[in-house]
């Protein structure tokens, strides 16, 4: 049962590369659509879950390391993934660096709106410049390749390629939080979610860590970001609008803060519900068409019998056998 | 800009800001004082507006009649969704509460839609306020802005005293510190906290009702004062009411001037002031001194 | 044989702000094709739902709902610009069949341009033109723009001033504010500071609403007029009240327009939904009009997509609206009326542009 | 007044109260002993209400009332101090007795604002202080006037004396003869078990979860044997 | 005379108006116990705050070892070998004791880069808890979650992570404070034992412990050192009698 448990999220990742081969487009799509979100929300769980630091202006990162992905990108011949990759990680990275400096003298609640002001303002930027397309958004011309020497070895245009390319940035991204986790850092960042005045007493420069774990988490989420960038090959100003922050936030709650799986297990089960909920071939048309009252109504019910997100009822379970 | 234009911005900034402190005010109580997350805060005011559109044709002229009737259901409505969704919340992580709340808007946005439908409604200002003032030459100001500002300073001041210097306030605050030693004080903490809810509920929605005359009843409308609520309360110092003022006040400067003089981006403005705001005083800047 | 029904997929706002277009727009279609027989070009119509939410970040994954999932003939939508722009893109690389049925950015007929991209409503530049057109027909001389600061509202500005210049006016500022900001008061103090001849607005829904009380509360209208798009007095009368009275506009629909053709739409609609039409469920109406011009000339065979998109070029459509023919980049090319708010109607006084096409600037077909 | 018998509590799933009977009469000091972790905090709480026993019952004033919120538990007239204090650190001094202030039971009114400002006359000079900028001994003294305020029957102390220096432990002291004489029974628990039994009527002895020892209080003094045996003084 | 590890000299801290801790000057030196007592509100709390870093000085002078660490920001104070604990008990609740031991450990062996590493098999930082939770007497209590410990036992947890740092100067605000006799005995001894080798501060209102383990005792009320002395001196001191200890001692 441990020995199953342990392994499952290397289970999980052989199945979902095997998938591709048994999925009919638009469900290669949708599994599609989900790592991604895994990546963005896993992101943010090494932010809330793991050091306690809420933050609703995640998305300016995730919003950036598109954005950055697609100006990037020359006109007229496809971007290469060495270095597009690098550079939205790095874009998201060098903004959360400041961001991550100044918000991090607030505490509680201010920190959550000191995190939004900075999304919003990027927000903005975007969205009311010319810089970043105005509000229609800005398209990628072409998608990424990885080409090496004259020699293309992965073109995202292909669907399969972007699949497993964002299967491995789940899976990358899944395994580095894991180790951080697992690691001295990451005790630290708990005990700094527990109990930041015993750590500071203990010795640890605790605005240093959490500053680390905020540039980390924007890193991923750029790199979150990245992928939607070349999956959609459009971006909107949108994507940094503090509803999306808030989107990514649900996720992880509903799947049970202070877990890696949470996080995966939310976005799966977000992403899902949704789609269940608003696809008339399942719920029939009526339904349908009222898929966020449904919505609301699950989402209520989840929060009224599982206290603990979606992974406390997974560990309920897992105890009571 | 001249002096008089100077003079009408100001006063059109000062407007705003009490507008938005009375939107905020129900905001400080259940976020602010009682310490739950909403999100659905935007809801509660739309709910407001959707009241004074349905109720105001059969009170009429009796305006002030109805915002009593109106403000009195929500508090009814408000006690009942305590019960409902947020009694057994309060010892859980305070996140779920934003999950919670956060599926309301879904609901009452899709409950709207179906019993109101998805027009745009405007509200007409009772007889008796309709008028308006001349205002340098070529403007007039609307008797209802008035009335609205001087509604904002009386509830403004009531939910100070209340907060500040009943023993009803005190037990509120002692509540979001330490529910258990609330009780063991003799206190019903419950009944307390929902009685609370339904008055930050009826204090959402009566914003609403006021506003609606002036800003028209729309789907949505919830959303768009949300974040806006949220930065005045934090600005101010959370649970700070004096502090909600002065922020609310500084957004309506900053807004105000900033669509001036900065059209392009000013967008930013009340950002860029939370951010300075909380960079310089993390804690904003009433917090109380304990 | 019997051919298997063609799949119509909407991709419309069914839930938000815009809620109440998408359901015109989805009612207008269906009223056509039912006027049809249920068929169109001889075959039966499947309809497919997806809330779009207004969501441009969800739109390519909403959108793909319908071209992967569903695998439908033609998508019919929406109301909001960036998220038909996201719907245009994905058109563009399935070579799905789209048809637009309201959202007015100017790209999707300009630099965005397709064969299989269609639209049956407007370009933000239209009715910003049309009015122009009739501001500097009246004589004034200065005037002031004012909207939200996003695309829809800056590309129905830069139609007004290019037509307010060309007849001789000078645009002297121009006002926004960030979407969905509806505090104007500021900005209403500022025209009331600069005195122009002409206040040109672009706002639409609540914030129209708002806008024209404001502009009437302020004592601005009765000494400077305000003209807009139509979308400023566009369903949102009945909430505006006294405060419209007399407003001029342009779009490319009215209330009053005594047509044959007008007069038993606006009735068989009534009669249909008990409710009165309006613009949206023109656009929603001519949707299906279109796409049925283009599936005659092909007699209902969805895969001949090359002579359907072409058929559906080179149609005529008779609209509730009167007779528009499309531009070569698939915009309408139509009249545009001037407009007066009268009561709870925006009634026509005639007609302010002929047959105007949008330039379609950067459109390589 | 207070009568507890066969109480049995668990918390998660350690059974921590054993079968645990006490019985205080009114007007009577009753000292509960201990080792650390071995039950009386957990007693305390079971008679509050802030965790239900499994068996047993609780009675007060002859009616049952085993289980009942804490908040019911205080109106009928029993004031808490509880350990680690549970001052308000978001009120002043002031709010925090304000707060609190009530009538007794039987509508008596013997501690106002006024003398438990006198009683603790290092909070008069904090009024306007918050309860997180106290010192620890200001917080305790605080709390125990908060739970006068109410006016109670029965006065719970749960490591009253905590982090007070030794001249405001003797005024503690002195305080519970006081509301002793007046009539007020009281609980409590306290480390220094050579007070405890210098100022209480009765006293027990806690052990796992049990009653081990139990009888007068001066009578307890003298078994030196078993006291050293069970608290090690 | 044994070497000085820590002192202050003009320590002053102001709250608006009042001055908590007014001019302070003392020193802590290895192989002896500085016991710190004083009336409720008297500061005691307030200097270790300062000297330990957890709150800025509005004056004075704070050395470790000759060096001036005034400025230096509490964690580099706390590796420099300057550990705390705390009057209200400050741990983390939902971990287990073990853990809570451990953090404080491992934050002389931070190196947060090695990734690569598994917190959980750091052998040193685990001896080091081990020690610290026998120490203080709790190491039967090491797998049970730390939020589940009665009162004295997490006053006992308090003082193990203080330990757990591996400090060299102690300040310990009342670690005494709701522990029975027991493990009264328990933690003088185990102050006896660290004697050598450390300097201990001691804030305690426990009269008889102080007399019991004091090498010298300080008395301060209302922010100021009315006295300091052996325990012989300030037991007969009236001054202090009146102040303070009240005639029973
Ligand atoms: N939530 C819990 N789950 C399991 N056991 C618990 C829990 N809380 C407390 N305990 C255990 O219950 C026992 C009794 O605790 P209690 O607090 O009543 O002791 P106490 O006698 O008051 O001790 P002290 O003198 O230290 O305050 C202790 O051994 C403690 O570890
Ligand atoms: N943050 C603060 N703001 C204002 N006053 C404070 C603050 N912290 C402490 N004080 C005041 O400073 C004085 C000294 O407090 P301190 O906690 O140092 O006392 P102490 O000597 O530790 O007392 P005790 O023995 O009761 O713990 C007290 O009167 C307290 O009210
Ligand atoms: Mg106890
Ligand atoms: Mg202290």
């Amino acid at each position: 049962m441990t020995a199953l448990n342990r392994w499952l999220p290397l289970i999980a990742a052989l199945l979902l590369a095997a998938l591709p081969t048994v999925l009919s487009s638009y469900l290669q799509d949708l599994v599609l659509r989900i790592m991604v979100l895994a990546v963005f929300a896993l992101s943010l769980e090494l932010l809330v879950g793991t050091t306690g630091l809420v933050s609703l202006g995640h998305a300016a990162f995730y919003g950036i390391g598109a954005y950055a992905t697609v100006k990037l990108s020359p006109e007229s011949e496809p971007g290469n993934l060495l270095i597009l990759v690098p550079a939205a990680m790095a874009a998201a990275g060098v903004y959360a660096a400041a961001v991550g400096a100044l918000s991090l003298r607030t505490k509680g609640v201010y920190f959550i709106m000191v995190t939004l002001a900075f999304a919003q303002m990027a927000y903005f930027v975007v969205h009311d410049t010319k810089f970043g397309g105005g509000t229609d958004g800005i398209y990628l011309n072409l998608r990424p390749v990885l080409a090496l020497g004259g020699h293309e070895f992965i073109n995202l245009d292909d669907k399969r390629s972007m699949y497993w390319l964002a299967l491995a940035a789940l899976v990358l991204t899944y395994a580095a939080l894991a180790l951080i986790r697992r690691a001295r850092f990451g005790h630290a960042l708990a005990g700094i979610r527990v109990n930041e005045q015993r750590m500071r007493a203990a010795g640890f420069a605790t605005t240093l860590y959490k500053w680390a774990a905020f540039v980390v988490a924007g890193m991923l989420a750029g790199l979150a970001g990245f992928l939607v960038a070349a999956k959609d090959g459009f971006v909107n100003p949108e994507m940094l609008s503090w509803h999306e922050s808030g989107a990514v936030l649900l996720v992880i709650i509903l799947g049970g803060l202070g877990h890696l799986r949470g996080a995966v297990i939310g976005a799966v089960s977000f992403v899902l519900l949704k789609e269940a909920l608003s696809t008339p071939a399942l719920v029939g048309n009526l339904l349908a068409e009222r898929w966020q009252l449904t919505l609301g109504l699950a989402v209520m019910a989840c929060v009224a019998l599982m206290p603990k997100g979606l992974i406390g009822l997974a560990q309920r379970k897992g105890a009571g056998s | 800009m001249d002096l008089a234009t100077f003079a009408v911005q100001c006063l059109n900034a000062v407007q705003y800001g009490l507008l938005l402190f009375l939107v905020a005010s129900g905001l400080t109580l259940i976020f602010g004082i009682m310490g739950i997350i909403n999100l659905a805060h935007g809801s509660f005011y739309m709910l407001g507006a959707y009241l004074a559109f349905s109720l105001s044709p059969l009170f009429g002229p009796h305006f002030v009649t109805m915002l009593v009737c109106g403000t009195l259901l929500a508090a009814l409505f408000g006690y009942l969704l305590e019960w409902a969704f947020f009694s057994y919340l309060y010892q859980r992580d305070h996140l779920q509460q934003v999950l919670m709340t956060w599926a309301l808007i879904l609901v009452f946005e899709e409950l709207r839609s179906m019993l109101v439908g998805n027009d745009v409604h405007g509200v007409k200002p009772p007889e008796w306020l309709a008028g308006t003032v001349a205002l340098g030459e070529l403007m007039t100001y609307p008797v209802y802005r008035l009335f609205a500002s001087a509604a904002c300073l009386l509830i403004g001041a009531a939910l100070w005293f209340t907060v500040n210097r009943t023993r009803l306030g005190m037990m509120i605050r002692a509540g979001a510190s330490n529910r258990d030693m609330v009780r063991g004080l003799g206190i019903p903490i419950t009944r307390l906290y929902r009685t609370v809810f339904a008055g930050g509920v009826a204090l959402a929605a009566l914003a609403g009702m006021i506003a609606a005359p002036m800003s028209s009843v729309y789907p949505g409308m919830g959303g768009h004062v949300l974040i806006v609520c949220f930065v005045v309360v934090v600005i101010g110092g959370i649970g700070s009411i004096p502090g909600a003022l002065i922020a609310a006040l500084l957004v309506g400067f900053v807004d105000t001037f900033g669509k001036v003089f900065f059209a392009e981006l000013s967008g930013i403005g009340v950002y860029l002031l939370m951010a300075v705001i909380l960079v310089w005083r993390p804690e904003g800047l009433m917090k109380r001194g304990y | 044989a019997q051919q298997a029904p063609l799949k119509v997929g909407f991709m419309l706002p069914y839930t938000g702000t815009f809620a109440a277009l998408g359901d015109a727009i989805e009612k207008g279609f269906k009223l056509h094709v039912d006027e049809q027989g249920g068929k169109l070009g001889g075959r039966a119509i499947q309809y497919f739902k997806v809330d779009d939410e207004s969501e441009p970040s969800k739109a390519t994954d909403n959108v793909n709902k319908l071209i992967k999932r569903d695998q439908v003939d033609v998508i019919v939508g929406t109301v909001h610009s960036g998220v038909a722009l996201a719907m245009a893109r994905a058109a563009k690389e399935s070579n799905t069949l789209l048809i637009v049925p309201n959202a007015g950015a100017d790209a999707i007929t300009g630099p965005l341009c397709a064969p299989n991209i269609f639209r049956t409503s407007f370009s933000n530049w239209q009715p910003g033109y049309a009015t122009g057109v009739i501001a500097a027909q009246k004589g004034y001389k200065k005037a002031m723009t004012i909207t939200w600061n996003y695309a829809a509202g800056t590309e129905t500005v830069k139609g007004f001033t290019e037509a307010f210049e060309k007849g001789g006016g000078k645009v002297v500022k121009d006002l926004s504010l960030p979407f969905p900001n509806v505090e104007f008061q500021a900005l209403l103090t500022e025209i009331a500071a600069q005195k122009p001849d002409v206040v040109f607005a672009f706002f639409a829904g609540g914030g129209a609403v708002k806008f024209v009380k404001d502009y009437d509360a302020a004592g601005l209208r009765k000494t400077v007029p305000l003209m807009g798009s139509g979308f400023l007095t566009d369903g949102t009368l009945q909430a505006q009240g006294a405060a419209a009275q007399g407003l001029i506009t342009s779009l490319h629909y009215a209330d009053g327009i005594e047509t044959p053709r007008n007069n038993a739409f606006r009735n068989k609609y009534a009669v249909t939904y008990k409710a009165n039409p309006d613009v949206y469920a023109v656009q929603g109406y001519d949707a299906a009009q279109l796409l049925a011009a283009g599936l005659a000339a092909v007699k209902g065979d969805a895969s001949k997509k090359a002579e359907l998109q072409a058929a559906m070029n080179k149609a005529t459509i008779d609209s509730p609206r009167g007779k528009f023919t499309l531009s070569p980049q698939r915009n309408p090319t139509q009249d545009f009326y001037v407009r007066e708010v009268k009561g709870e109607y925006n009634v026509t006084s005639g007609i302010a542009v002929k047959a105007l096409a949008d330039p379609g600037r950067g459109c390589k077909l | 007044m207070l009568q507890v018998e066969g109480l049995n509590t668990y918390l998660g799933d350690s059974h921590i109260l054993r079968g645990v009977d006490v019985s205080l009469p009114a007007g009577t000091a009753l000292g509960l002993m201990g080792r650390n972790g071995m039950g009386k905090t957990t007693l305390i709480r079971s008679v509050m209400g802030y965790v239900k026993p499994r068996a047993g019952t609780v009675r007060w004033q002859g009616a049952e009332c085993t289980g009942q919120a804490p908040e019911r538990m205080a109106r009928r007239g029993i004031g808490y101090v509880p350990e680690g204090r549970g001052i308000f650190p978001n009120l002043s001094v002031r709010e925090n007795l304000v707060m609190s202030a009530r009538a007794g039971v039987n509508g008596q009114r013997d501690w106002t604002y006024e003398r438990v400002l006198e009683t603790f006359p290092r909070l008069a000079e904090r009024l306007d202080h918050g309860g997180q900028q106290l010192s620890g001994g200001e917080q305790q003294m605080l709390s125990i006037g908060r739970a006068l305020m109410t006016n109670p029957l029965l006065m719970i102390l749960d490591e009253a004396t905590e982090g007070l220096a030794p001249l405001v432990v003797a005024e503690i002291w002195r305080v519970i003869a006081l509301i002793r004489d007046s009539g007020i029974s009281t609980l409590i628990v306290d480390r220094n078990a050579r007070q405890v039994l210098a100022h209480t009527d009765q006293a027990v002895v806690m052990e796992k979860g049990r009653i081990v020892l139990a009888g007068p209080s001066a009578q307890l003094a003298e078994d030196t044997e078993a006291l050293h045996q069970l608290l090690g003084v | 005379m044994s070497e000085v590890l820590l002192q202050c000299q003009g320590l002053t801290r102001r709250f608006g108006g009042l001055a908590a801790v007014n001019d302070v000057s003392l020193d802590f030196r290895i192989g002896e116990v500085h016991a710190v007592i004083g009336t409720n509100g008297a500061g005691k709390s307030t200097l270790i705050n300062m000297l330990s870093g957890e709150m800025p000085a509005s004056a004075g002078r704070i050395e470790l070892q000759g060096a001036d660490i005034t400025a230096m920001p509490q964690p580099k104070r706390a590796r420099a070998g300057v550990g705390r604990s705390y009057q209200r008990t400050t741990i983390f609740p939902e971990f287990t004791v073990f853990e809570n031991a451990r953090l404080c450990a491992q934050a002389a062996f931070a190196r947060p880069w090695a990734l690569w590493q598994s917190a959980s098999a750091c052998a040193d930082t685990g001896t080091i808890a081990h020690e610290a939770l026998e120490a203080a007497g709790l190491a039967d209590a090491a797998q049970r979650p730390a939020c589940t410990l009665s009162h004295g036992a997490k006053r006992q947890l308090e003082i193990a992570m203080c330990l757990a740092t591996r400090p060299r100067v102690l300040l310990l605000d009342e670690p005494l404070a709701g522990m029975g006799a027991e493990e009264t005995d328990r933690m003088l001894a185990l102050l006896e034992r660290l004697k050598p080798g450390h300097a201990i501060a001691l804030v305690e209102h426990d009269m008889d412990a102080v007399f019991r383990i004091a090498e010298r005792i300080t008395v301060m009320v209302n922010g100021q050192v009315i006295a300091t002395g052996s325990p012989d001196a300030i037991r007969t001191d009236r001054q202090v009698q009146i102040a303070y200890l009240g005639d029973q001692h």
